[in-house]
């Protein structure tokens, strides 16, 4: 329509200690910098977690919020006018984590055993899905419901026997306990994703293309830079560098373009949703993946 | 007074109490509820129009589904009955705590100077700060939940204890004095009774923060309970869930604040105050 | 028995209270202390009960030092003073120190038989009339047989006729436990009667101005010549303006300190 | 008083405060910090021993450490300056509706009807509830911040005014009574002053709150503040983080507690309490 | 001008407070309740005073029924009831509608040296004695010159000399204003000092049992025979173990009812 050439006012988008590239992008300016020539104003909001990038998107008090695949999925399960239109990384955040002088050595071992997770969170639909993949259910083991840093916590102090981690306290974890991940599985992982307003999109379409441009020079600055990446990361994260650079480590960003691989992560984090009745059985998984995963806007820029 | 006319005057007084106070008690909750269920209704009329969505803002009768349907598969007695007996140990052990500590605090100098500053700074602290620490130090079992609760319940009590003791006036703890009463007898005697108005006050504002930490108790491994309901809700996006466990909150908080107002009630009936003219 | 050598407790830098008040009184004696109003009579009270020790000077009970509340003493303060949670028997019974309950129960009612408030004993304080509380604050203190008796206005808020009643009560439980009472009023009628020895407090802070011995034995009759002879006298002696005047006539036993 | 020995008595009187008065003060300071000095020794040498592990509980030096590295790079006043600026914001906000709200209510048993039995359901919320709401309601501008501190202070304040009004002397409304005082003249100048006591406690129970409450508000996309610290503490498993941001709200709830006690102590020096005895 | 006609309150399902008083009194006049500890005095002043609309039967001020407080009535409660938070000049101006702070504080410093406080005007109730409490209550009630003067027991707590200077300054607000009055005490010479008609209540709950004229014009003399013999014939007539006989011998003016 004929809105399509109009300019918002303003644009905010998130950032997030999970998603480096957005650190990057706030401390180079690059954002403020490209949209002052359309007299375009700017504003970074902080994400503590995907839940509040979530409920930033909702309230429309972001523009674009990063979040992990499986939580933008939850929320689009639910209603949220919101479509995931850049991947900004694939991360391995999330593994199955016990301690250094652990009995458990493998997924099968989890059997009648305390595993702490978030519930509805990445690490929880990883642990979920690992079990699954070692023939176990949720109900062999003994899920406990704890916050992520307190998950950490709970396993350093031996009242849990296993957690689904989440960096960066899985790689603190790692460094100062030597705790260990015996199970990882990056496709497992959700991926991470940029998700913008679905109004705003059909709104202001070419602006968000220009944000996925920015995105992409930040990422392949990253790629570029691993050890400044890093230093941005713990300095924004108040981190030590080492926990940073542990974190970067395990995280990919080859692949920054919304497509099948991501529909069938979520489509698998999906079911294992509906299997614990997180999302209601009568949810039609594909009809909303498809929905959510929108790469028409990062086609157009990212060619290769 | 004549023996004659008593039987009489009698049975005259308790048709009058049947005839009034029956409507009154009705009369005070229909005036309780105008407000409610006036904000019930605007809620559910601008659902219907669409102005408050239904995937942020569910109508209340998507709330009511939502807490009947956990009514009918029988899930919600047991997460009301183990948020309401968290709340009631932690409750009675923050209290009981508040009443001894309050006690010597309000009643020594020496000892308000040695704990009050350190008491008033752990006020500050919020549930959440709490949380990794009670774990550190008591795991995630039943224990750290219900220490929280009391540790909420505890400061609101501790404070008005100490400021009602402080508050009484010195003639009549003269008059104890004069009985050579040990302290604790006139703590018992006089000092605690002159400040149960206070008490009460602290108890119903400490019952109120008992609620406020349940959740972050709640989120201590818990898998059960109003507050795990509210964190679940809140972690899987669903704001049906969410509103429900806010309103189970709400009602029940309300109702465990009336009952502490009734035994108030009773127990301040020699009160000459202005609460008890009109 | 009481004695009191230089006994000083003072306000406001100096300006209120009383000083250098001595005396020593005998065991099962009755003072009596008249003066103007803010002359530091209830002052005097609070130190001499113990309550409050920041006095100067030296306040002796048989040859103890008073520096807190002493176990012998009872007073009755100006203001009645009642727990407004307990009810007048519960009140009465609050100083006893009896083991069981039912018979403090007992003796309390007893005591508020005795103050005129028989049915009165369930009621609370807040249900009572001002003559009703002050009566019930006098069964408090009388139930204790205090060794010494400290009394600011006992009977003011009192029709004459309940007055005349409890003063009599209070005589008899003197005599019964020869009581040292120290009785503040300003109802002369009332010193006379009761009273062995007078002092008359005047000035701010006050300070004993004169002395009046009452050579009656008890119990003495209200209508006594002698007595409305004294009663004149002393409303002399209290009216300040006439006060330089009131010390030449003092025909009878009035030793001037 | 003479007029000659007036200058002399103040003179004295004058070098007796001079000389007694500061060592008290001090004296009183030291009893304050003999426990937490204590508490604090105890946390450094079980650390030093090792019974606590650094990563979950850090010792007080580190601690330090990190407050003082804030402190060196300047970054710590601002996160003070900012939390600080909100409560005092939010607070001012709470204690105003409180106050106004809070008398209504104690005054007239028909508002008390309508509106205290909603009041006391929304009491019991949680910080943590209330966030998703605010979020949508108003955003994540400084207004949502503010506001859910402001509606923390609140209900402690709300509680307090309407106890200690309804609690009022009798004797002494009636004094107003009688010289055909307005309603808001009888709340002016005998109700208020009368609950001041209450008031006060509940300014200071609020102030808690609303320390408690920054954390959650703070979780609303600040960028900035000790709440913010702290959670930004927990999401990246910084326990030295965490930590210092309790240390710094202890610290600082301790210090707004104290200003509020020191208004309370000249406000309420008419008081013939208990508390002015020893 | 004040009537009453059958006017009754009573507590306790009817066992306590007082029944069926009726009297009318003039502008200006001053009448006295004298009546035992308890037998309703305090509660019909609080009848009178609007503050109790409990009542059964009619009161009028004016012809105005009262159901809530009349704004020309003013009362002196048997406590001083002094605003805790006020020193003695506010707590005396504290019912003066004046504009301007200023003239409020000074018109009440002069109330506060006339009941004899001065230089006690920055102090706090909790620091003055109880007679001085009594005092400042007296200057917060005169001071705003109310046409209907309520007052209970007001010098109770106060000395033989203070009380009359008191009761002379009543007389001469009286004099300037012609304030009714209607004035609760147990002292009897007081009462036959200041009123002109004098009610004596008996029971419980109380009624009317005698009245009495005082016909003498005022100022009166505190010595006089006549008066004398009035208080004798009072004091019998308050002697309920000797009420029947009272009735046979009162031969001066005293109307039964
Ligand atoms: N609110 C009340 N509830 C129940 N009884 C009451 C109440 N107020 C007063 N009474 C009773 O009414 C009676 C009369 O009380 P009132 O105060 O009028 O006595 P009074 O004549 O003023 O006595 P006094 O000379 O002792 O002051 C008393 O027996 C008292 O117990
Ligand atoms: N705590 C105090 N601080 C300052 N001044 C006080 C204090 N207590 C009493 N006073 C003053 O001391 C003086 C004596 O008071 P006190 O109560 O002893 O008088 P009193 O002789 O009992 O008078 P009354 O007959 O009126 O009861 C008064 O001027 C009073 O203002
Ligand atoms: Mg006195
Ligand atoms: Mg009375």
């Amino acid at each position: 329509s004929g809105e399509k050439n109009d300019k918002p006012k303003k644009i905010t988008l998130d950032y997030a200690y999970y998603s480096p590239t957005s650190l990057i992008l706030r401390e180079f300016g690059w954002v403020e910098e490209e949209f002052k020539k359309d007299g375009i104003e700017v504003e970074f909001v902080l994400s503590q977690g995907s839940n509040k990038a979530l409920e930033f998107l909702n309230s429309s008090s972001v523009d674009f919020g990063s979040t992990a695949g499986a939580a933008a999925l939850l929320a689009k399960a639910k209603g949220s006018p919101i479509e995931s239109v850049y991947v900004f990384s694939k991360p391995e955040w999330t593994a199955l984590v016990t301690n250094k002088d652990s009995d458990i050595k493998s997924v099968k071992d989890l059997k009648g055993k305390k595993v702490a997770a978030t519930l509805g969170t990445d690490p929880y639909i990883f642990l979920l899905r690992a079990l699954n993949d070692a023939g176990l259910s949720a109900d062999d083991v003994e899920i406990i419901n704890l916050q992520h840093a307190d998950g950490a916590a709970a396993l350093s102090t031996n009242q849990v026997d296993a957690w689904a981690g989440l960096d960066p306290h899985m790689a603190k974890v790692e460094l100062t306990t030597g705790a260990e991940l015996f199970y990882r599985n990056p496709d497992f992982n959700t991926y991470g994703v940029l998700n913008v307003r679905s109004d705003f999109a059909e709104k202001y379409p070419n602006q968000v293309e220009k944000v996925i441009e920015l995105y992409e020079k930040a990422r392949k600055w990253a790629i570029e830079n691993p050890q400044e990446a890093a230093e941005i990361l713990a300095k924004e994260a108040s981190i030590d560098i080492d926990v940073a650079l542990k974190q970067l480590e395990r995280t990919d960003y080859s692949n920054s373009l919304p497509g099948n691989e991501q529909v069938e992560a979520l489509q698998a984090a999906g079911e294992v949703l509906q299997k614990g009745t997180i999302i209601d059985k009568d949810t039609d998984l594909e009809k909303v993946v498809a929905e959510l995963i929108n790469p028409d806007y990062a086609k157009k820029i990212i060619k290769d | 007074m004549s023996s004659k006319s008593e039987p009489l005057s009698q049975r005259v007084q308790w048709k009058v109490k049947n005839r009034i106070r029956f409507p009154k008690k009705l009369k005070v909750a229909l005036y309780g509820s105008v407000v409610p269920i006036f904000l019930l209704v605007a809620w559910q009329i601008l659902s219907m129009v669409g102005v408050l969505e239904r995937h942020l803002m569910p109508a209340p009768t998507l709330v009511l589904e939502k807490i009947v349907s956990m009514v009918v598969d029988g899930t919600l007695w047991g997460h009301i009955g183990v948020t309401l007996l968290r709340i009631l140990i932690g409750f009675s052990i923050g209290v009981g705590f508040a009443i001894v500590i309050g006690s010597i605090v309000g009643y020594l100098k020496k000892a308000e100077h040695m704990m009050d500053p350190l008491i008033q700074g752990f006020r500050a602290i919020p549930s959440l700060a709490w949380v990794p620490l009670f774990i550190l130090w008591m795991g995630i079992g039943e224990s750290s939940k219900i220490t929280l609760i009391a540790v909420g319940v505890f400061f609101p009590v501790y404070l008005n204890i100490v400021a009602g003791i402080q508050g009484v006036d010195r003639k009549l703890i003269e008059v104890g004095k004069i009985y050579n009463f040990t302290p604790l007898q006139l703590v018992r005697k006089v000092i605690l009774p002159a400040s149960l108005p206070s008490f009460f006050t602290g108890i119903r504002s400490g019952l109120g923060l008992g609620w406020m930490f349940v959740v972050a108790a709640e989120l201590m491994g818990a898998s059960k309970g109003i507050g795990y309901l509210l964190v679940v809700g809140q972690n899987t996006y669903s704001p049906d869930l969410v509103l429900a466990s806010i309103v189970l909150i709400a009602i029940l908080g309300k109702l465990t604040d009336s009952a502490i107002k009734m035994i108030e009630a009773k127990a301040l009936h020699w009160q000459d105050s202005f609460g008890k003219l009109n | 028995m009481l004695s009191l050598k230089n006994v000083s407790r003072t306000f406001s830098e100096g300006s209120a209270g009383f000083k250098n008040i001595s005396f020593t009184s005998e065991k099962g004696e009755i003072i009596g202390l008249l003066g103007t109003s803010g002359c530091g009579k209830s002052t005097l009270l609070r130190v001499l009960s113990g309550l409050d020790p920041e006095y100067t000077g030296a306040v002796k009970i048989n040859d103890e030092l008073i520096k807190a509340v002493h176990e012998k003493v009872g007073i009755i303060f100006q203001e009645p003073r009642l727990m407004p949670w307990l009810n007048v028997v519960d009140n009465v019974a609050f100083g006893l120190k009896v083991k069981k309950d039912k018979q403090k129960q007992k003796e309390a009612q007893d005591f508020v038989d005795l103050v005129g408030l028989h049915g009165f004993g369930n009621h609370f304080p807040k249900d009572l009339s001002g003559g009703m509380a002050q009566r019930v604050s006098i069964a408090r203190a009388l139930i204790t047989n205090p060794e010494v008796l400290l009394l600011d206005e006992p009977f003011s808020a009192l029709d004459a006729f309940t007055k005349m009643q409890l003063q009599d009560l209070l005589l008899k439980i003197w005599h019964q436990y020869q009581s040292s009472i120290v009785l503040v009023t300003h109802d002369i009628d009332e010193a006379l009667y009761l009273c062995d020895r007078i002092f008359i407090l005047r000035g701010q802070p006050g300070e004993i101005y004169k002395e009046l011995h009452v050579p009656m034995t008890k119990p003495r009759s209200r209508g006594n010549e002698e007595l409305a002879k004294m009663k004149a006298n002393i409303l002399d002696l209290l009216d300040l303006t006439q006060g330089e005047k009131g010390e030449s006539h003092d025909n009878f036993k009035a030793t001037a300190k």
